[in-house]
């Protein structure tokens, strides 16, 4: 602890007026603070406007009945780049069904997460390859399997060092009721996994605001499961990645695991199914626009003088064509032959099925002018 | 009276008389207050019966039936909402081992009437986990009944049974028939409605039986329909009530017609239709001229939305098999 | 807090030598001290020495071959006779499987559980009638139960006066690593419900010793939901009954929940069918011996002179007779008829269970000399 | 080289085996270390393969599963031990929804080799939850191979031969046979060995087919034993693999001799007597002189242990369904 520092509940490096802090520190005292490159600086700007725009992308593909559902991270945007850029490139990262931010962190093609949400496969990826485990609907599951997986980099001696690895597991201020997640803090504390919580606390989960999930600050929950946790702004993607980067760090030297509550605020629906004007009024969110995270970034690098109109307009320009590619291929994605249905079942498949997937084949032929 | 509502409104309409008739009647689950849950299925409930009977619960679905047990021996008649059928595996735990097993453990002298409420099937074009039909699961536990609703008309009635039930009622709703419409009679009362541990004839026929529950009447009904165009009269029976079994409509029928066929979303292998076909020809063995064959999903997990029309059993299937039995 | 208290972890009233401490404070300054008559304090004793005698008998009944299973008591008498007496009469309990001295509090027949260790039943009581839930098996399970009733007793309005009821969730210290544990932990808090998780934290669960279950000590696993935890030494009747009382009384005022770890010990093995010398040593149990719950109340009882060694004498002897007239009982318990085993499935019957009914006794009548 | 063991120790063998075989394999579980587990199955192990291989875990078979899930995505293949059948339920949702289908999720690109080690059955006179028979839960769910060994030589080999399957396998244990001795061939090879996915004829027979798999194999061949000695010939197959079935052989037999009569603990409602029942006799629809009759647990609770006799399927209830079958 930095000694005579105030320790504050939320950790913040950018003011929502853009104005930097220099230091900050968590309720436990650990300072943090940031000093990027310029280019770095509008790098995460350009980060966030990408990821919004493509984003919004998938809310317009949905309305025009392209997408079956899609899940927005409007708001959200700093604290997944935050904590997507502090990954380094060895890290595993294991989301919820909401991070394509943090895919895009990854350098995962923005098409991936369109598979599951047009309905056309289960958002198929090959989590090895790139470092990032599939999306999960069932809430909480994913942060067992983050808690292995990290159980797992220990056991292969690769924590200790700077090289070491370590994993991030995300999930909602919803997820953190789940009897799963209980025991994934149980289990990686005991085991002193390789493993940070990164939890988007976005005082909703679907209608549900966050005080039907706990009474005192969520970044509290893990203190008493034997490992830290902190608050940190999480509309603030300098503070989020200070925080995370450090979380990160400690667990790849076998420091064991940090639960990370980045407070934000979903400023969109839960999903293009939910109507959240049932549940929530305009003044909240009108309240949290001044809060925005892009526009805060803005704001520091015009203050800071370190981007001008030109930048931002060529940042929205990229971020539109990039959008616009991603249109085009999801229109492009084709729909799966009914006969896949049988693949992948089992590694080497299986007698029962094989005899389905024949007979189905059969049957399908038997119609004149066969759908396949 | 009778109104035509949609089988979702009929829900809501049975809730609200079961809330209206019995204080210890309250709702548990996730979203079910303001939003009314994610089909609005119990839309303006909380609003009329108060925070306090139509609860907005954590999410975690072994909190939800956990404390409804606990609820259910301070006397109250809890009803918990599972959002999707895919979310019902972590309260596994809770259902089979405490709810299914209390009343026998305790020699009867606690009861546990609690109704646990789960949208099932596919056909809505969603993601993965919300197109189950775990419904084999439930049937196979000793200690819980199972019954799935198919119409509005049953809707309405099933739910409020299966609250004024002293049982643990798994309660199967069919969810991609939410919006259909069909005719509820408001006149009748609990004890008048039709059973609700009773199959249903709701097409009589002649030259084969046809099963279904849940989504699949539907499906299967519209079977008979094409079936009659073609000279082919189908009998079919909606089984309403998964555990028990009420198959003697059932014996009757394939007696006469000496072909079954069992209609169900859910994988094929040790779904309903194995324990109808095995009851069937145990008790049918020198009617049937065909075995009891099954129309089902098939043994994969859901697959994504752009492949479930393949998955789903549909009326071609239903006619294909019928067809089999026919060509046995 | 009592200002300038030192708040220790450990709440304590009893040492091990048997003499006073007249307040003690728990890690949040909370004070406690207690002061019984002298019959109420003889009275501890002679629960805490009549239990241990029918504890002792079960472990003999099964060894004779007359119980399948016995899960022994021994050592955690205080914790158990210190929370049980300090129920009220409409308070609820929801035991584990090992809670025998928590029954015999409540007044329970002590042969009640007899039935589910012998195998005769399942442990069938009235819960209602008992102000006792059934024993729980499955671990935990029985904490999110004890949650719903006392939301239940919040929604009957019994919350706020004298009279209101409080709920006691018995668990182990292995029990609070299960989700459903955390799960109740969010719910009682989210609620309010009157409920104290009362944790016999008894070092192992099984083989498992706790730091299997947790790296820092259990007491502090609730404030992150919510509510506090107190740790109280679990050998020390006097104590463990002023914090339970303590904490019973603040949710029956609509306090909301507490999370109390009785640090104890199991002297003995997990149930009849273990071995503890596989896993622990010899020279841990004999430190524990030394704070035997038993052998500190005689000693205070002694050194205040409360009581002498007739009344030891006497006790002993009450306690045998008791263990005598509960021995003849369990031997007397009838086995119960096979058809049972369809009764009680469903209240009300159901029609597929009468015809598995009817068609099994006409197959037992088929033998001759039929067992029925 | 053959040597005589106890089905227990066969399975420590065939683990020992299998940990010395391939450094990923990794055991976890409640108590299987130091103690090694309540029923001694990993007796050893830990001291001679390290805390590292042999791990005791938190008390919570969700975070036992779900771990195992991220090790194996690392590379390793666990096996989880759940210490009694009636306690696997916690761990109901990792299961189904997770292990049984993320190779499917992710198109085959995540494969996760992990085997659920599962006590099961009753008749060890045992409290409730420690005689549960839940296999059916598991053959009903897609993307999970489900077997059960029921000699000491199967276990050996089964056992090894699960670890180094790449698929999920949910391995039961009939927990009553522990302690049953069998010749157990240790020189064979694991692409020798029987397939672990084939069910076998333990005793061959001409005059009715009994099917049995775990704890009631032998009482299978017990009853065809006496039935010898009333001169009626009992063809008795051990099913093994519960998903996928190995019916071939079965269909086989029941052409020659018409008559099937499958036998489990597990209640019958639903259980694999049913899909077997379905399945036999729509291939043998014509050479079935009887219903296929399932002699099983009734459709309770598992009851208290002094009861467990009479609940479980016995020599005599075998030989009376047989009886049933020549009698229709
Ligand atoms: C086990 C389970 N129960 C219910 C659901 C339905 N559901 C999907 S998202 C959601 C809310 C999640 O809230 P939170 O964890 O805060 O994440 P957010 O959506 O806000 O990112 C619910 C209840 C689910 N997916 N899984
Ligand atoms: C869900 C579940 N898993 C496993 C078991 C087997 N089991 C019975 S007691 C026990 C240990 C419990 O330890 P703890 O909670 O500390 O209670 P204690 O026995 O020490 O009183 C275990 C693992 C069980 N009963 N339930
Ligand atoms: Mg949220
Ligand atoms: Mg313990």
């Amino acid at each position: 602890m930095a000694k005579g520092a105030p320790p504050t509940e939320l950790v913040q490096l950018l003011t929502p007026d853009g104005d930097r802090i220099e230091r900050a520190y968590d309720s436990s005292g650990t300072e943090y603070s940031i000093d990027l490159t310029d280019d770095e600086y509008r790098g995460l700007y350009r980060d966030l406007v990408v990821v919004r725009r493509l984003d919004a992308e998938g809310t317009a593909l949905q309305r025009q009945g392209e997408l079956g559902i899609w899940a927005s991270l409007l708001g959200q945007e700093a604290a997944q780049i935050g904590s997507g850029r502090a990954l380094r490139p060895q890290d595993m990262a294991f989301p919820t069904y909401r991070e394509h931010g943090v895919l895009y962190c990854r350098g995962i093609d923005p098409i991936m997460p369109f598979g599951l949400f047009r309905g056309v496969d289960h958002g198929a990826w090959d989590p090895a390859e790139l470092r990032c485990s599939m999306y999960t609907i069932v809430i909480g599951a994913q942060t067992l399997h983050a808690t292995g997986y990290a159980m797992g980099i220990a056991k292969d001696g690769k924590v200790g060092s700077d090289d070491g690895e370590a994993v991030i597991a995300y999930l909602g201020d919803g997820a953190t009721s789940q009897g799963d997640v209980s025991e994934a803090f149980v289990w990686s504390s005991v085991f002193h996994a390789p493993v940070v919580f990164f939890c988007q606390n976005n005082q909703y989960a679907i209608s549900e605001p966050i005080e039907r999930q706990t009474r005192v600050p969520l970044y509290q929950r893990s203190a008493g499961f034997g490992f830290p946790g902190v608050r940190v702004d999480g509309n603030d993607v300098l503070a989020t990645y200070a925080v995370t980067r450090t979380a990160l760090d400690n667990a790849r030297h076998g420091q064991g695991p940090t639960f990370i509550e980045a407070y934000t605020y979903r400023m969109g629906a839960h999903t293009t199914n939910d109507d959240p004007s049932r549940y929530r009024i305009a003044s909240e969110v009108e309240a949290w626009q001044a809060k925005d995270p892009i526009a805060r970034m803005r704001a520091f690098l015009t203050k800071q003088q370190l981007a001008d109109d030109d930048f931002f307009a060529e940042v929205e320009d990229e971020a539109k064509q990039v959008a616009l590619r991603l249109r085009e291929r999801v229109l492009a994605m084709p729909d799966p032959d009914p006969l896949q249905i049988f693949d992948h079942v089992y590694p080497h498949g299986s007698p029962e099925l094989d005899a389905q997937r024949d007979q189905y084949a059969k049957y399908l032929d038997s119609f004149e002018g066969s759908l396949r | 009276m009778t109104e035509t509502m949609s089988l979702g409104k009929a829900i809501n309409a049975g809730l609200r008389k079961a809330l209206d008739r019995d204080p210890k009647v309250i709702l548990m689950g996730e979203d079910i207050g303001k939003l009314g849950g994610v089909f609005r299925i119990t839309d303006g409930l909380q609003k009329d019966f108060g925070e306090d009977r139509v609860i907005d619960t954590p999410l975690a679905e072994s909190g939800i039936v956990g404390t409804a047990v606990g609820l259910a021996m301070r006397g109250y008649r809890p009803v918990c909402e599972i959002q999707f059928d895919g979310f019902v595996y972590p309260a596994y735990d809770q259902i089979v081992s405490q709810v299914a097993k209390i009343h026998f453990r305790s020699q009867g002298r606690v009861r546990l009437p609690i109704v646990i409420r789960i949208p099932f099937g596919g056909g809505i074009g969603a993601v993965e986990h919300h197109s189950e039909s775990p419904e084999a699961y439930f049937a196979h536990t000793a200690g819980l009944k199972v019954v799935a609703c198919a119409t509005a008309g049953d809707a309405y009635w099933m739910i409020q049974q299966a609250i004024a039930s002293d049982d643990p009622v798994i309660f199967f709703e069919p969810k991609r028939r939410y919006w259909d419409k069909g005719e509820v009679d408001l006149d009748s009362s609990l004890s008048e409605a039709y059973p609700l541990h009773a199959s249903r004839v709701v097409r009589p026929g002649t030259d084969a039986t046809v099963l279904a529950y849940g989504p699949m009447v539907r499906t299967a009904l519209d079977a008979a329909a094409a079936a009659a165009e073609e000279g082919r009269s189908l009998e079919v029976i909606d089984l309403r009530s998964l555990s028990p079994l009420d198959l003697d409509p059932v014996y009757g029928s394939v007696r006469r017609t000496g072909r079954c066929v069992v209609v169900h979303e859910a994988p094929g292998n040790l779904g309903l239709g194995a324990e109808i076909a095995a009851r069937v020809t145990e008790e049918c063995f020198y009617s049937l001229e065909a075995p009891v064959l099954r129309v089902a999903g098939f043994d994969t997990p859901y697959p994504p939305a752009r492949l479930e029309e393949a998955y789903l059993p549909d009326l071609d299937r239903v006619l294909d098999a019928v067809d089999r039995t026919f060509g046995w």
